[in-house]
């Protein structure tokens, strides 16, 4: 059985978890709080018919404490959230250095245009292949996302992304990387009909030479253009 | 529908409205968000639409036969009004003089609306069609502007032939004495409605004619 | 299915004056109460086929590559026959996901929640006769009618049933090229419409009824909390259902008459094109405060429930009156929630997250206030109380899982995982079904004038608590491994190759927990004609539905009660022959103002 | 029945006909304006149409005349009709 969350590569993806534990954490204590409360009380106060129940409409201090408890993690936790996601979401954070690719979704498959050795997008060394991401390892990436058809969702599980790709919408990027080599996939999470299950693209994280050398030899077979 | 249940009827509280009013105001509260859900996304596709795609509703739509028809629903909302005040003040004469007026002013503006949705379809301008005539050439626009267009007017005028229906039924009521000696909570309730109507068709005016 | 209704014993005066036939009296009543037993029977039906769907569902997850059990038996359209077996089609379980969430919240949770309760309830507990407009209550029910029909129906029209998910995401909602659903998108949109007119219809006379209908004496601060919350969550249906029905229609009108309103076209940016995220923005304008339309009535049962079992007045009621009407207020502002990841503007995200965190609060309070109720009291266990405790332990579970998808980044990773199938199906069904299955233990007795068996009951009960608990728990743990919601077979992922024995335990405890409905479904239909007829006061409750004969006769009172206590009066130090004061009774016993402490 | 539109004399309905019709026609003639700036008419508009919203409901539908509770009830879908239009259509600026 595998219950928890998969390795993490990514350098947000460190946040994300740490966030998401953090959360479980805090949720835990709220949780053993409430569910120990419960049992604790369905035993001590199981019913008999000697005992009259203490009468009382309640505890304004009481209520004002499990009020205000809550209200400042609330605060704590949104502000952080906010923080993080600010760092990964806004655009004028995108780093300048980024690798830049262009993914298009549609039913049901991925086709990426890869910028090509001058690394721009929109030259005439670009070069498109379907279902397989390759990049380098350790540098920043950037993913415009279209769709073609339908939305759907750019998802890789160990490097903690994912965006919906909209159909109509050309404004879409995301920013991430992957500190080690890696091979992973790219599922589609969001229902984009009969073949959404299985609309699944391989990612290879390559180490920077070995990158050069997969586009040596794509552009070496699709003729170089 | 008052009289059926009145037997059980406890006596009336809460706001010191009778109840069929709140009942009004509080439908009329989701007619709001219904058209507020129109009109929103008019709004929204208008404003996401690019550059010149959007045209001039001078360039589509025949404005002065919808103003008249707006003057038409407005006489229509005092005729309704003058019916109420008829009906409070037991004046049987005016309460049938006015439904009447209402209901062939309603049904008037409805014949104008066919009227106009006939010309424009015969222009090519329908809910998946958008044509523009500029300087004597066809020009495509976006078909949103129809789509919107009749979506947004075409609820409207449905809303306007469930009144007339109503106020058809009102104004027979009245010629067989149903809404004499001061009986006029039933032409409040469908004022309420009718005024409603013609409230919305005061927004829809504006926004997608004039702007 | 409404010929099952027992025959209530006393009938009133007024309604032997008016002999009324069959047709009248059962089928095209006016009266709250039978309305009320008409949409019990309805959604209780259909809380069936949504778990036989969901049964179905989980089959083909347990075991994506093997035939199904039984699949024989199903058409051509929704399997392909080979010779080992029959083998689920992709479209099919599309279908089946998308039937089953909708199935589950517009035909069995929601009517069940509002279209049972507040019509059986509101009355009775404001002490009016009926509801301010008998017959379009009627209509309410009847326009719920065809809604039943069309989605039983899209199942078999060529094409097969909608398949877009519950959340009918444009364009794929609104290209049928692209589904391959033709027909079956479009009845279940026109069902849509249908519930939508029903509910809105429902909330209009929900409303009025507790503004104005009141009985004398009976403030608004003494309206029991199950009022509160139906009167809230009526006011949420009535201005969320329009927007859905206004969003159904031009999505209808995208399939059928050629407009363009969520459907772009192909070129990225073209002119012509309409919004998918228009559908988004406007779904969930209307579907957060849908989920809250089903939550808010079940927390108003708990909180009277907890009340009653555990002999105390409800703690902090004035309390949960504000957490109630705050959750409904904060449920307007934070439907972004569902589209962190939709390619939204990355700057609403932050707004939303900190929206939707803050409703921990009045979250919060209402807990720890039904924690509070249930401290120092006398606990009676019985089937309805066990409920209600099971409610605010579960609700609890999924309450908390939401905290972990408001925090936006985390969200990236967990959303559209089961992670959120997790935490739908803890506060849907550990909070709404524990808490409807509470209200039918409780109400039971009121309506058909029988007890329910307290021993099946009690069965029933552990059963669905342990059972709920190892269907749904385990989902967190497949949501966090990575597993997507809505696919048909995971089997070709590697991130997920340690799912399989999991999945297969839950699905087994499904089976079980589909078959512990019918040990319910036995009780239910055993005690309507079987079941040991009921006191007035079985549960020795103070709001005033409990002071008539079980059933109530035509109309409720002979004469409209009046009021002189808070809702819920139990183990008052004056009162010393019982351990309730009935709200309207002696005068004579003073209680504080509700709320006061 | 409240203390309001019964036994008051009534608005004047017929002067309030006259305030819409003569918006009405103004409406129309802003739209010729050509001197004026595209946001001053639409703005001009709006006020225009929402001043005879308003008349329409204060006076015809007797808002003017009920007591504050009901007109809480007729207020009530405003705020969220706001939030709704406004927030979505942040998406687009
Ligand atoms: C009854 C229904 C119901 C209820 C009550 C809720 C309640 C909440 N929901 Fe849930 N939600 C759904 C039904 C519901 N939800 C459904 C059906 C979906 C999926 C739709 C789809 O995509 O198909 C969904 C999806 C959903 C998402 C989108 C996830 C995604 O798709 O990525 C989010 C994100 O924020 C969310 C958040 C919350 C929050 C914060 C609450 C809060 O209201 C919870 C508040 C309660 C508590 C927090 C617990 C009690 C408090 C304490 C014990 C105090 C201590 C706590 C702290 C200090 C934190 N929900
Ligand atoms: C209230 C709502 C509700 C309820 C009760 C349930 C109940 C169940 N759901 Fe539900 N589910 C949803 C609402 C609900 N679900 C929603 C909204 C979605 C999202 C859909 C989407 O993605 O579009 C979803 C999605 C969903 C998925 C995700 C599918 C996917 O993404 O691929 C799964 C998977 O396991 C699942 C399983 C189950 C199971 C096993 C049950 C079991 O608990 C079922 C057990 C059976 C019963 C509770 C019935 C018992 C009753 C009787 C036998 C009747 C008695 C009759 C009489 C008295 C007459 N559900
Ligand atoms: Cu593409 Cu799911
Ligand atoms: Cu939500």
């Amino acid at each position: 059985m595998d219950w928890s969350l998969p390795p993490n590569f990514s350098t947000h993806g460190d946040v994300i978890d740490q966030l998401f534990w953090i959360i479980l954490g805090l949720t835990g204590l709220a949780f053993v709080l409430v569910e120990g409360g419960i049992i604790w009380f369905l035993v001590r106060y199981r019913g008999t018919p000697s005992r009259r129940a203490h009468y009382t409409h309640g505890s304004n201090r009481l209520e004002v404490v499990w009020t205000v408890i809550p209200a400042v993690i609330i605060v704590v936790l949104g502000g952080y959230s906010a923080m993080v996601w600010d760092d990964i979401k806004n655009e004028n954070k995108f780093p300048e250095d980024a690798l830049e690719f262009t993914v298009i979704g549609k039913q049901f498959e991925w086709n990426v245009v890869y910028p090509g050795v001058d690394e721009v997008l929109g030259t005439s060394d670009d070069f498109e292949v379907r279902n397989q991401f390759h990049f380098p390892a350790g540098e920043n990436v950037i993913v415009n996302l279209r769709s073609e058809d339908v939305i759907h969702s750019f998802f890789i599980p160990e490097l903690r992304v994912k965006q919906d790709a909209v159909p109509g919408m050309d404004n879409i990027r995301i920013w991430f990387d992957s500190r080690e080599p890696g091979q992973f996939e790219i599922a589609c999470a969001e229902l984009c009909g009969l073949g959404h299950y299985r609309m699944e693209a391989s990612v290879t994280a390559h180490a920077r030479a070995d990158f050069d050398a997969w586009q040596a030899s794509q552009v070496a077979e699709n003729g170089g253009e | 529908m008052a009289h059926a249940a009145a037997v059980n009827r406890p006596p009336e509280r809460g706001l010191d409205v009778y109840t069929q009013k709140v009942g009004m105001w509080v439908f009329l509260c989701s007619e709001v968000m219904f058209f507020a859900g129109l009109i929103g996304s008019y709004i929204v596709l208008r404003f996401g639409a690019l550059e010149n795609t959007w045209p001039e509703p001078a360039e589509v739509l025949a404005v002065n036969i919808t103003a008249f028809n707006t003057f038409l629903l407005i006489c229509s909302s005092v005729t309704m009004v003058k019916a109420f005040a008829a009906a409070q003040a037991h004046d049987d004469q005016g309460i049938k003089k006015w439904l009447l007026a209402t209901t062939l002013i309603g049904a008037g503006f409805l014949g104008v609306q066919v009227y106009e949705y006939n010309e424009l379809i015969n222009h090519h301008f329908t809910p998946s069609n958008c044509v523009v005539v500029r300087n004597g050439v066809e020009e495509t626009c976006s078909i949103l502007y129809g789509s919107t267009f009749y979506t947004m007017t075409g609820f409207h005028g449905f809303h306007v032939l469930l009144g007339v229906i109503c106020l058809g039924w009102a104004t027979i009521r009245a010629y067989r004495g149903h809404w004499s000696g001061g009986n006029s909570r039933g032409i409040e309730i469908l004022g309420l409605y009718w005024h409603f109507v013609d409230l919305v068709w005061i927004i829809l005016f504006t926004i997608v004619y004039l702007i | 299915m409404a010929t099952a209704i027992a025959e209530p014993t006393g009938r009133a005066v007024i309604e032997e004056a008016h002999p009324q036939s069959f047709l009248r009296k059962y089928l095209f009543s006016t009266d709250h109460k039978v309305i009320a037993a008409q949409f019990l029977f309805y959604t209780l039906f259909f809380l069936m086929i949504g778990g036989l769907l969901a049964v179905l569902m989980r089959q083909q997850i347990a075991w994506p590559t093997e035939p199904l059990t039984l699949g024989g038996i199903l058409p051509e359209t929704m399997v392909a026959k080979a010779t080992d077996g029959a083998y689920m089609l992709p479209e099919f379980y599309n279908a089946l996901v998308t039937m089953h969430g909708s199935v589950m919240v517009f035909l069995a949770i929601m009517p069940m929640l509002v279209g049972v309760w507040a019509n059986f309830l509101i009355p009775l507990q404001l002490g009016a006769h009926d509801m301010a407009f008998p017959r379009l209550n009627m209509l309410s029910f009847w326009t719920m009618v065809p809604a039943g029909i069309l989605t039983l129906a899209s199942f078999f029209v060529v094409g097969g049933a909608a398949g877009a998910g519950w959340t009918l995401y444009a364009p794929l909602s609104a290209r049928p090229d692209l589904t391959g659903v033709e027909m079956g998108q479009i009845l279940w949109l026109i069902a849509l419409v249908f519930v939508g007119l029903s509910s809105i219809l429902g909330s209009v006379n929900y409303i009025t009824t507790v503004i104005n209908m009141r009985a004398p004496g009976m403030t608004w601060f003494r309206m029991p909390l199950t009022v509160w919350a139906l009167f809230i969550t009526a006011i949420l249906g009535l201005l969320a259902m329009p927007v859905l029905s206004a969003a159904g229609i031009m999505l209808i009108f995208d399939q059928t008459i050629g407009t363009s309103f969520f459907i772009p076209s192909n070129a990225a940016g073209d002119a012509l094109s309409g919004q998918p995220l228009l559908w988004q923005h406007l779904f969930w304008f209307f579907g957060h405060p849908e989920v809250y339309i089903l939550i808010l009535p079940a927390m108003g049962f708990t909180s009277e429930i907890l009340a009653v079992g555990s002999r105390k007045p409800v703690f902090g009621y004035k309390a949960m009156v504000w957490a109630l009407i705050s959750i409904a207020f904060l449920g307007f502002i934070v439907w972004g929630h569902h589209m962190f990841q939709s390619g939204m503007n990355p700057a609403l995200g932050l707004a939303f997250t900190v929206s939707t965190l803050f409703i921990a609060v009045p979250s919060a309070i209402k807990t720890f206030n039904w924690m509070g109720t249930m401290w120092r009291g006398n606990l009676q266990l019985h089937s309805a109380m066990l409920f209600a405790v099971g409610f605010v332990a579960m609700f609890a579970i999924g309450g908390l899982s939401g905290v972990f998808m408001a925090s936006t980044p985390v969200d990236i990773y967990i959303h559209d995982t089961y992670f959120i199938v997790a935490h739908i199906h803890y506060v849907l069904f550990g909070g709404s079904l524990f808490a409807l299955f509470g209200a039918i233990y409780f109400w039971f007795p009121k309506m058909f004038g029988r007890m329910m068996n307290e021993t099946l009951g009690k069965i029933h009960f552990w059963l669905t608590l342990v059972l709920f608990n190892v269907v749904f728990f385990p989902m967190h743990g497949v949501g966090m491994a990575g597993m997507m919601r809505r696919i048909y077979d995971w089997t070709g992922y590697q991130h997920l190759e340690g799912i399989g024995a999991t999945n297969q335990i839950i699905t087994i405890a499904a089976v079980g927990l589909f078959a512990s409905g019918f040990l319910f479904a036995f009780n239910f239909f055993w005690s309507i004609w079987k079941g040991e007829k009921a006191p007035d006061n079985p549960w020795g409750a103070s709001t005033l539905e409990w002071s008539v004969p079980s059933p109530p006769k035509h109309g409720n009172w002979s004469e409209i009660p009046v009021v002189y206590h808070g809702p819920h009066e139990y183990s008052h130090p004056d009162v010393t022959d019982k351990d309730w004061l009935g709200q309207n009774e002696r005068p004579d016993v003073v209680t504080p103002a509700a709320g006061s402490h | 029945m409240t203390a309001g539109a019964g036994e008051h004399s009534h608005p004047r309905y017929m002067l309030i006909w006259l305030y819409l019709a003569l918006l009405t026609a103004a409406e129309v003639g802003v739209i010729y304006l050509d001197f004026l700036e595209k946001w001053m008419i639409v703005t001009s508009l709006l006020i225009m149409a929402s001043w005879k919203a308003l008349l329409v409901a204060l006076y015809y539908m007797h808002l003017k005349f009920e007591p504050n509770r009901l007109r809480l009830v007729a207020l009530a879908p405003l705020p969220a009709v706001a939030i709704m239009i406004v927030i979505i259509m942040m998406e687009y600026v």
